[in-house]
C-alpha cells in the first residue's frame, strides 16, 4: 500500500528537518492526523534500505544505514614520491637490517629526522623488529614482506651486492667516472674493471 | 490609457523598450499582429504628457521618441523605393526586438514559477556529509633504491685510489741496459738503438729512462753525448 | 524484491551527501558497480513517496517531493528575490548560453548594471564561460549546475517553453530573424510584412 499524503508530509518533514524532531514539532508542520502511526509506517517502509529512521530520545530523524557508514568515508590515495632521505633510509635498513636509528644515521652520515621513518612504517616498508640489546634497548627496523613485494623481490637476498653495485657505475661515480676515461684512451674496457676487482680485500 | 496611469507608472519602466512592449501589449496578445504605427503614436503621446506634466525623462527614452517620430514619418510618407534604410525595414526590425524581450521576460516568469530548491522542494537538513580521506601512496624504484645504497657507500666507505699497473723501465734497467749496450758498439749509436723491441707505452718509458741513464753515464765520465741541435737525434759512445 | 548492498550503498551515500552528486562521485564511494541502474531503482522505489531521488544536469539528489511544498515553507518569502532586471538577465541567460553582456543589452534594450550580473553569479546560478571571439574578446555567461538544481531542470533541455521558442526563433538575433524572413517573403509573403501594410494609410 502506497503512504498517503500525511505520512509523505511526515517523511518529507523529517527528511528536511536540520535537527531530529519531536512529534509535537512534526505535528506543528503537519498538523492534525496521528504522527506517531506515521512514524511507525515509515521505520517500517525503511527497514532493509540503506537509509532509516531512528528514535533518539522523543525525537525522531533520518540517517543512514549503520552497515553503509563506511561508505561515507573513501580513502583516496595520491601517489608520492619518497623523498632522497626517505629513499637512503630505506635503502641503509634493507642492507643492514635489522638496525637502529643510530645505526641508521652512522651508516648515512647525517642525522634522520623523525618523519623519515614515519612515512617508511606509513608506506608500510619498514617495521620495529625487537630491541637492540645494549644501554637504552634502542628499537631496531627491519624491511616487511610489503617493501619485498613492492620493490619486486623475491628475498632480501636478490638485492645487488657492493660488487654489483660497483659493476653498475653506482659506486663512487666520480673516480669511476675519471678511470673511464683514462682507459678509453687505449680502447680496452676490461683494465678498468680488472683494476678494479684488485681493489677488494 | 490616461495621464495619471502614464504618471503613476513612470518609475516602473525599464527604459523605452520596456515601455513600448508594455503599450504593445496593451493593442493586442499577439505581438505579430500589432500596428507599430499605432503603437509609435502611443509612445509619443506618452512622451508629450510626461512632458506636459515637466516629469523628467531620460535622455534614452527622449532619443527613443525622435527615432520614432522619424519612423512615424517615414511610413506615413508615400513610399520612396530608394529610402535607405526603409522604413518597413525599421518597423520590423523593431517588432522582432519587441517580440525577443516579451519571450524572456515570459519564460522569466515561467522560471520563477517552478518548484524552487529551498523554497518549494528541500534538500535534506542535516545530511551526515561525505568524506574524502587522502591518503599518500608512496612510491620508489628498486633503482631509486639501490642507487641510493651505492651513494651512501660512495659517501661513507674509505676512499682507495688504486692506479693501474703500467709496462715501465726503470732507470735501474735502463743504466743497466745501456751500460751493457754501449760498451758492444764501436760508433755513434742513436739512442733509440738501445731501446727494447715493445710497444709503444713501454718505449716511451725506456727512452725517457734511457735519456736519463744516458746523462749519468756521461757525467761518470762512462759515455759521450753528441747533439747538432735542440731535438736533433742524440748519440751514444763509449769513452775509450 | 528488497534492495541489494549495492543499491543500498549508493542510497546511503546520496542521502548523506551534502551537494548533488555525479555517477563517478557516487562510484568514488560504492565502488564498481552499475550506479547508473541503482539510481534508476532507487528513484521507482521512492516514486509517490514524501521524498525523491532527482537529476539535475548530470547530477543526482535525494529531495523533498514538490507537492510538499505548503507543508515545508518556512515563510513565504522567496529564498533570494530577485529584481525584474535580474530575472530578465537570468532567463536571458539560461536561454541563450553562452551570452554576451552586450547580447542580454540588445535584448533587454538597456544596459545592465554591475549588480545585476553580481546577484546572478553570488546566488551561484551564473558563471562566466569563456570569452566570444570578437573584437574585445568579452566575456560570456552560462548557467552553472547550481542553476538546474535550484530550479528543478533535469537539463537546460527542460527549460520552460525553450522548444517552442526556438521554433518560433525567438532565441535568434534580430538580424538572423529579419534576414529569414527577408527570405521567405519570395515564397509567397507572410502576415507579418501584411500587419505592417496594414498600418499604412
Amino acid at each position: 500500500m502506497p503512504p498517503d499524503d500525511f505520512v509523505r508530509a511526515v517523511e518529507a518533514v523529517l527528511f528536511a528537518a536540520e535537527t531530529p524532531l519531536t512529534i509535537d514539532a512534526i505535528r506543528a508542520h503537519v498538523g492534525a492526523g496521528d504522527v506517531r502511526a506515521a512514524l511507525d509506517r515509515l521505520a517500517a517502509d525503511y527497514a532493509g534500505r540503506g537509509i532509516g529512521i531512528v528514535r533518539r530520545g522523543d525525537r525522531w530523524q533520518f540517517q543512514t544505514a549503520a552497515d553503509m557508514a563506511h561508505m561515507l568515508r573513501r580513502d583516496r590515495e595520491e601517489p608520492r614520491k619518497l623523498s632522497r632521505a626517505g629513499i637512503e633510509t630505506l635503502a641503509i635498513i634493507a642492507y643492514h637490517e635489522p638496525v637502529t636509528r643510530a645505526e641508521i644515521e652512522a651508516i648515512r652520515g647525517v642525522q634522520i629526522s623523525k618523519g623519515t621513518l614515519d612515512v617508511l612504517m606509513e608506506a608500510g616498508w619498514v617495521k620495529p623488529s625487537g630491541r637492540r640489546e645494549v644501554p637504552g634497548r634502542p628499537l631496531m627496523f627491519a624491511t616487511s614482506p610489503e617493501f619485498l613485494f613492492h620493490f619486486g623481490l623475491a628475498s632480501r637476498r636478490h638485492l645487488p651486492g657492493i660488487d654489483d653495485l660497483r659493476a653498475a657505475g653506482l659506486l663512487d661515480p666520480v673516480d669511476l667516472a675519471f678511470d673511464r676515461l683514462e682507459d678509453s684512451e687505449d680502447g680496452g674496457g676490461m683494465a678498468q674493471s680488472l683494476a678494479l676487482r684488485r681493489d677488494e680485500p | 490609457m490616461s495621464d495619471a496611469q502614464l504618471t503613476l507608472d513612470l518609475d516602473g519602466w525599464e527604459g523605452p523598450l520596456d515601455l513600448l512592449l508594455s503599450l504593445a501589449r496593451g493593442q493586442k496578445v499577439d505581438l505579430r499582429k500589432i500596428s507599430i504605427l499605432a503603437l509609435v503614436e502611443q509612445y509619443l503621446a506618452y512622451v508629450d504628457s510626461a512632458r506636459a506634466l515637466k516629469l523628467e525623462l531620460a535622455a534614452d527614452y527622449l532619443v527613443m521618441a525622435a527615432w520614432l517620430a522619424y519612423l512615424k514619418s517615414a511610413l506615413l510618407l508615400p513610399r520612396d523605393p530608394l529610402a535607405e534604410p526603409d522604413p518597413e525595414e525599421l518597423a520590423l526590425r523593431l517588432q522582432l526586438r519587441l517580440e525577443r524581450l516579451s519571450a524572456m521576460r515570459e519564460a522569466g516568469a515561467r522560471l520563477m514559477a517552478r518548484d524552487r530548491t529551498g523554497r518549494d522542494v528541500f534538500a535534506r537538513g542535516a545530511p551526515e556529509g561525505l568524506r574524502t580521506v587522502r591518503k599518500a601512496a608512496w612510491q620508489a624504484e628498486i633503482f631509486d633504491l639501490i642507487a641510493a645504497y651505492g651513494r651512501i657507500s660512495a659517501r661513507t666507505r674509505p676512499v682507495m685510489h688504486v692506479v693501474a699497473d703500467r709496462e715501465v723501465m726503470t732507470l735501474e734497467a735502463a743504466l743497466e741496459r745501456v751500460s751493457i749496450l754501449v760498451g758492444e758498439r764501436i760508433d755513434w749509436s742513436a739512442i733509440e738503438s738501445f731501446l727494447p723491441e715493445a710497444g709503444e707505452r713501454l718505449r716511451r718509458s725506456a727512452l725517457a729512462s734511457s735519456f736519463v741513464a744516458a746523462l749519468e753515464l756521461a757525467r761518470q765520465g762512462k759515455i759521450d753525448l753528441r747533439q747538432a741541435s735542440p731535438f736533433a737525434p742524440l748519440y751514444l759512445r763509449a769513452r775509450a
